[in-house]
């Protein structure tokens, strides 16, 4: 692994580096909140280490809420040909990065997705370590801390940050940043102390006391349990939670024709498994009429199918369903619910 | 003639001497009305203007309501005139629980009604009155020869569109304009691309104008009438204020409408009409134009001056002209507005300061005076008033029918020809039919 | 306990043109149609110039997702048999609003065309071994591509039992096709119908489909495999009856219907646990239907 | 004659802005006039042809006279698909919002008094469907230019049209704002049909339900929480009453006696 070290000082500096590969998007105040915006002007170019989490996820630089999947008219259906921009994704933090490792894992895994491959193959990812708030508990998923998946990645050592590259790509970058001095390959000797230091802040940040113990068994056990019926009869069906989530990827398809052209386009937007239509086949017959299974649907996603199919939890512990949901249906509530049904 | 596709007003065609004109559907213009004139030999003996379009009772629904309620409720009275209603609903509100309205939200709703009133003129002028002064049955079948007037005016409209959209949220029925303020300011880039546009109409805007100045106007229905507009402060021309004036120089406060403003039922339409010292009156851009023109200044003073002479006061076929010159007036305006705004930090919304009280928001639809009035009482309303441009209009526009169909009748015209001319008088005035249908008082107990 | 638990019996895509652009539908043209009952119109499609699709390789029980130009997409199950290469067959009932701009179609018209999805019967299981198919209703059309697999392979299989049950005499789809069969001995066919049999005594049983088990005789439920697809509540009586004549339950296999769009296990609908019906299925043990809640 | 479908647009009671929403969509107009031959459009056009067959008929507004009802019957014969054009047309919209209260008649004499009318008799304001069968709809108040229009041209092209049957909390998210609700801001976004994009919540002002009620919503789970929030029950449900129309007064009828 290669390491170099970063001051802080250079920080308007580095946007110059890093718009020379791309486009650069990170979090930027929208209300109270953040959300991942396109970076014109350094000004607004900062480390965001208190921001724990925008209201999209990233995965909405990869497959965006609503774009054309396919092209058509009445002869021929085709791939739209758009240019795909270089992305370069800065400020994510642990949790973004495993759910991008997820939805990779995912989306080439059977089948590759072709929307999502393409713009994958186009994003940089620099990642930024942060300090946890309440609701964050990616500690109790195991991502706190990545492994692979960024390019670079800033860690937060209190005088200079700590840099890690990932990829040739992201050594690519920081070769040029080296060009123009805002990198330095000699790592000051009390590196590793500090490290230390920085991993033993990180993981005493975290207070939210949610407990996914062994969820997926409770899960299956939980199967015909009442309180799905309460939660149902509490979801208002927004959506949100499946907006929100960084790793949730249902989307849907439907056709929109020109007006007086032979033309017309394939729209993919997102979708939601707490909407109605969700199961809905024809003839109307519903597979998940009730709201309470559609949530249930949800709750197996996150803590029980993916662990078996892909040997983790597709929950990152980002904590947005905890913000988002109006009701206080969330991962942290029903893993109370699972736990409850245990004690009796 | 034409037959009625549904027996309205049944009456007993026995005998041959009546001939009846009937516009069943009075086309190109908003919602639902006709007109019916009857001759008896070659008497006049019967002009009305129809409401087929039913009673939607709104002022009755308002009782009840809160000031941010009625803000997006009153809207749908009128499509076309959404935003009008909207900032008489604001005013009538703020007037009446005691709401500030500070420099930043004043200019941006002084924008947005300029929106409405360009979309509005722009729609009426060009795609409804030009048809038919040119011969055409609508804007589209005048793209073959006409297609740089019809391109820029639909261009024209757009623009309106548009700043009614970024000021209240959608083209139509925006919820983001409410008492106290905005939701949300637009942001410096649309105010920018506000006023980009607005330079680049200018020219248009103008020479669009000469062509309607242009048009030769009928002279078969002149006759003198009374025009009431708002009344402005100072030399501003703007499309509010606190005060009614009449081209007879009477000048009346907001609150006093009622009692200066006679309004009656008849049993011909659900629009409730009103008269000014027991006389039909009109409150369209040609009022305004007659009554406070003097103010404006720039390209419209210049407009203003070159076209208006003394029959102005007589032929409602100037209204397209007014409306034109108002729109001159409308793109002058928007870049000066955006200058302001541009300036100004984002305010938070205002609060009431208190929680009852009437209040009379004037304001001028782009077809004229609306008057919204309401009572509230713990921050309900109690009793709620609304009278709209086309109800104040109808009786002054029976009228001038009465008169160019007995002058057209007289001079040998064909039935279908009269039908004809009789429905540019209607469309001439604008009128918004769906609108006129809710001037409905309610008397509190 | 659970990895075991998700080892699962027909976990195994098949070899389909599964790149980027099998996002893409290709052109296929209608050549001709023929109403099989009432509301069930029968396709016969060919590829316009696709070379990757002349030779198409598919499994009886796969689908494919057919395409409107402007319409929209829905998926179908093949009814021809892969033995049968150049025409691909649909049977498509109209229902709703994609269907219903599908019967509008003439001869002639283009469709576009993804696939094939999901698994499919895995034929090779089924080799040597006596055969039970169940069909209810438009259930007959997926069944049809491996009845008609298994015909063209005859000597590779035992026994050919095939039960087929509909509503009424209208309603039974590929009639002729079926009358023919009767008097063949390469199948042992038997039609029920649960309203009036009038006309055909002879050809057809009244009653449920379930009630011919009982003309079937004895087989070897250690070496007989039977394939089921009709409506969802038909599953249940016919699975009972299936074991009745102690059949394994790795041996049932059912065709199963969910929503689906995208046909590659991506867009979520037809989810079920961390199965996707389209690449998981559409076709099941019984077994996967016990140990996963929600199947039927 | 042209092979083009023909189209016919029809206004009862409403603010005309429906009618109005299609001439605002200046950049297609021309595209609309030469994909469709358009027999009746009385906000566009005069030379009208009353008496058409059409393929298509758009319907705006609510019936609320005797004469409306049979203009109604008249293009519902007419017309082979018949469309619902707007929130008046689908469910009644604003003049609706006491729809089965029994006070319609009280509220009608405070207005008019005892005037006899020649027009038609007038009577509650309602929903089309209450007369015609009516085979599509297109929501909105007034109509978003994208959805209405990607309708229309569906249905010029043969198809019903199709819409993502998702409350407006779907396009909210995906344009990223924060949820009011969270805010303790009475929004009726989970409860009303999506398709606006919405507008509103994306200029910080709660959605007021202007796309009627959609099939899935869950009346009590909100009510419970804006409660929460510290709303009274009656403002509330008069909210959710205002743009509610006929849909709401039918199907929650226990709900509004509270
Ligand atoms: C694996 C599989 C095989 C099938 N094989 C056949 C067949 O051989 N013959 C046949 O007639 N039908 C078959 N169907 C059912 C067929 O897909 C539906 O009848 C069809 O989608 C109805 O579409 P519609 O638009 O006409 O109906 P509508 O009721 O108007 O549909 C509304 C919406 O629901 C979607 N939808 C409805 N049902 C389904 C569904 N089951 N799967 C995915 N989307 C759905 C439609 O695409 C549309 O978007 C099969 C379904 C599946 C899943
Ligand atoms: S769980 Fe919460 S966020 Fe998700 S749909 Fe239900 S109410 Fe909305
Ligand atoms: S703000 Fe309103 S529309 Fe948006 S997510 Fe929240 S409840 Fe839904
Ligand atoms: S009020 Fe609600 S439904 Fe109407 S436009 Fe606004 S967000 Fe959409």
């Amino acid at each position: 692994m290669r390491v170099v070290k970063f001051e802080k000082k250079n920080t308007e500096k580095l946007f110059d580096v890093l718009s020379r590969f791309g486009e650069v998007w990170s979090p930027m105040e929208k209300g109270e909140s953040y959300s991942y915006q396109k970076i014109e002007d350094s000004n607004n170019f900062i480390f965001h280490e208190e921001v724990t989490r925008t209201i999209l996820p990233e995965k909405k630089l990869l497959l965006p809420q609503k774009f054309p999947t396919l092209k058509f008219n009445s002869k021929k259906y085709e791939k739209p040909n758009e240019e795909i921009p270089t992305k370069i994704l800065f400020g994510i933090h642990n949790c973004g990065i495993s759910a991008l490792n997820i939805l990779d894992e995912f989306y080439t895994t059977d089948f590759v997705d072709a929307d999502y491959q393409q713009r994958r193959n186009k994003l940089i990812i620099v990642g930024v370590s942060c300090i946890a708030d309440e609701h964050c508990f990616c500690d109790k998923t195991n991502t706190n801390i990545v492994e692979k998946g960024y390019d670079i990645f800033f860690a937060d050592l209190c005088n200079y940050y700590l840099v890690w590259i990932g990829t040739s790509k992201g050594d690519d970058i920081i070769r040029m940043g080296e060009d123009m001095g805002i990198f330095d390959a000699n790592i000051p000797g009390d590196v590793t102390n500090k490290y230390a230091e920085y991993r033993k802040r990180n993981r005493e940040s975290y207070c939210n006391d949610i407990d996914l113990e062994g969820s997926t068994d409770l899960m299956e056990l939980s199967h015909d349990a009442e309180f799905w019926q309460e939660l149902g009869d509490i979801c208002l069906s927004c959506g949100q939670c499946t907006m929100v989530c960084p790793t949730c990827t249902c989307y849907n398809v439907i056709d929109e024709i020109d007006l007086n052209k032979d033309t017309g386009q394939r729209i993919r937007y997102w979708d939601s498994c707490l909407f109605k239509d969700f199961s809905l086949t024809a003839g109307d017959h519903n597979f998940r009429a009730a709201r309470s299974e559609r949530l249930k649907l949800w709750y197996t996603h996150k803590l029980k199918a993916f662990i078996g199919k892909f040997g983790a939890p597709s929950c990152v512990g980002c904590g947005r369903c905890i913000v988002t949901c109006p009701v206080d249906i969330n991962i942290k509530t029903v893993a109370e619910k699972l736990k409850k049904k245990r004690a009796l | 003639m034409v037959e009625a596709k549904f027996p309205n007003n049944i009456r007993n065609y026995g005998d041959c001497k009546v001939k009846t004109i009937k516009v069943n559907h009075l086309a190109r213009v908003e919602g639902d009305g006709g007109i019916t004139v009857e001759f008896d030999g070659n008497e006049l003996t019967k002009v009305n203007i129809d409401i087929f379009e039913g009673p939607r009772l709104i002022e009755a629904l308002a009782i009840g309501k809160t000031a941010h309620e009625m803000n997006s409720i009153t809207p749908r009275i009128c499509a076309i005139c959404t935003v009008s209603h909207k900032n008489a609903s604001i005013r009538a509100c703020e007037r009446a629980l005691s709401i500030e309205e500070p420099e930043k939200t004043y200019y941006s709703r002084n924008l947005m009604h300029l929106g409405e009133i360009i979309e509005s003129h722009s729609l009426h002028v060009f795609a409804l009155a030009l048809p038919d002064f040119l011969g055409y049955p609508n804007v589209i079948e005048m793209v073959d020869k006409h297609k740089d007037v019809v391109i820029q005016a639909l261009n024209l409209k757009k623009f309106g569109n548009r700043i009614m959209q970024i000021f209240n949220g959608k083209f139509i029925h925006g919820e983001n304009a409410v008492a106290g303020g905005f939701g949300k300011f637009p942001s410096n880039e649309e105010l920018h691309e506000i006023k980009e546009e607005a330079e680049n109409l200018f020219e248009f805007t103008v020479a669009a104008t000469d062509i309607v100045g242009g048009l030769e106007i009928p002279d078969y229905l002149e006759k003198e009438t009374v025009f009431g507009c708002c009344n402005t402060a100072d030399n501003q021309y703007i499309f509010w204020g606190d005060e009614i004036i009449f081209s007879d120089g009477t000048i009346i406060p907001s609150e006093e409408y009622k009692e200066n403003l006679i309004e009656r039922v008849v049993p011909h339409s659900y629009a409730k009409r009103s008269l000014y010292k027991g006389k039909p009156f009109s409150v369209t851009a040609l009022a305004r134009l007659n009554n406070i023109g003097e103010k404006l200044t720039g390209k419209a003073g210049e407009y203003f001056r070159k076209y208006k002479n003394e029959r102005w006061t007589k032929n409602p076929f100037y209204n397209n002209l007014a409306q034109s010159i108002e729109t001159i007036y409308c793109i002058e305006k928007i870049p000066e507005l955006v200058e302001k705004l541009l300036g100004m930090e984002d305010i938070e919304m205002q609060k009431p300061q208190r929680t009852e009280g009437r209040g009379v928001g004037l304001v001028e639809a782009p077809r004229g005076l609306l008057v919204h009035d309401y009572t509230f009482k713990d921050e309900k309303i109690t009793d709620c008033n609304i009278i709209t441009p086309t109800a104040y209009n109808l009786d002054d526009l029976e009228k001038y029918i009465g008169i160019a169909a007995k002058n057209l009748n007289d001079n040998g015209e064909e039935t279908d020809s009269i039908r004809f001319e009789l429905e540019k008088i209607a469309r001439s005035y604008d009128p918004c039919i769906s609108c006129a249908t809710h001037l409905v008082n309610v008397i509190k107990k | 306990m659970r990895n075991n638990q998700y080892e699962y019996s027909q976990h195994h895509i098949p070899e389909q043109p599964h790149n980027h652009e099998s996002q893409v539908p290709i052109m296929m043209r209608i050549i001709s149609k023929k109403d099989l009952s009432p509301d069930v119109r029968f396709f016969q499609t060919v590829p316009t110039t696709d070379y990757r699709y002349e030779n198409l390789n598919y499994k009886p029980g796969q689908f494919m997702s057919l395409s409107i130009s402007g319409s929209g997409e829905a998926p179908f199950s093949i009814t021809s048999s892969p033995t049968r290469k150049g025409i691909i067959e649909f049977a498509i009932r109209k229902v709703g609003k994609f269907t219903e701009k599908l019967f509008t179609l003439k001869d002639g018209d283009l469709l576009g065309l993804r696939g094939p999805f999901g698994n499919g019967f895995d034929v090779e299981k089924f080799l040597g071994k006596d055969i039970i198919i169940i069909a209810g209703g438009l259930g007959a059309a997926p069944l049809r591509s491996l009845l008609l697999y298994i015909l063209d392979n005859k000597e590779q299989f035992g026994r050919l039992i095939y039960l087929y049950g509909s509503r009424n005499v209208e309603e039974i789809l590929y009639k002729g096709d079926f009358f023919e069969l009767l008097s063949s001995d390469q199948i042992e066919l038997y039609i029920s119908v649960d309203e009036n049999n009038k006309g055909f005594e002879d050809k057809i049983h009244r009653g449920r489909v379930t009630e011919l088990f009982s003309k079937i005789g004895k087989i070897n439920p250690d070496n007989t495999v039977a394939a089921i697809c009709g409506p969802p509540i038909m599953y249940k009586f016919v699975v009972q009856e299936l074991l009745k004549l102690n059949m394994n339950k790795n041996d049932i296999f059912l065709s199963l219907e969910r929503r689906m769009k995208c046909g590659v296990g991506k867009c979520g609908h037809c989810i079920i646990d961390y199965v996707y019906t389209c690449v998981n299925g559409p076709v099941f043990t019984y077994w996967d239907v016990l140990r996963m809640q929600d199947l039927i | 004659m042209s092979n083009k479908p023909t189209l016919g647009i029809f206004g009862f009671t409403g603010c005309a802005g429906c009618q109005l929403a299609l001439l605002n969509c200046e950049d297609q107009l021309i595209d609309l006039f030469e994909a469709a031959d358009i027999k009746v459009f009385y906000e566009a056009m005069s030379n009208n042809d009353d008496g058409a067959e059409v393929d298509i008929a758009l319907v705006e507004g609510s019936i609320n006279t005797d004469k409306q009802k049979e203009e109604l019957f008249h293009i519902r014969k007419k017309a082979k698909t018949l469309v619902a054009f707007g929130s008046c047309a689908s469910y009644g919209c604003v003049q609706a919002m006491a729809y089965g209260d029994g006070k319609w008649e009280e509220r009608f004499r405070k207005v008019y008094g005892d005037v006899e009318f020649a027009v038609g008799k007038a009577f509650e304001a309602q929903p089309i469907h209450k007369f015609v069968k009516v085979d599509a709809t297109i929501p909105g108040c007034s109509p978003a230019t994208h959805q209405m229009l990607t309708a229309i041209t569906k249905l010029l092209n043969g198809n019903l049209p199709v819409y993502t049957n998702a409350p407006v909390c779907l396009e909210c998210k995906l344009h990223e704002n924060e949820c009011l609700l969270n805010k303790g801001i009475l929004c009726l976004g989970p409860l009303t049909q999506g398709g606006c994009t919405a507008p509103c919540i994306s200029h910080n002002t709660p959605c007021v339900g202007c796309w009627g009620i959609i099939e899935e919503a869950n009346h009590s789970a909100e009510i419970e929480l804006l409660i929460e929030n510290g709303y009274k029950i009656e403002d509330i449900i008069r909210k959710f009453r205002i743009f509610g129309g006929s849909k709401i007064s039918e199907q929650y009828t226990k709900l509004w006696r509270l």
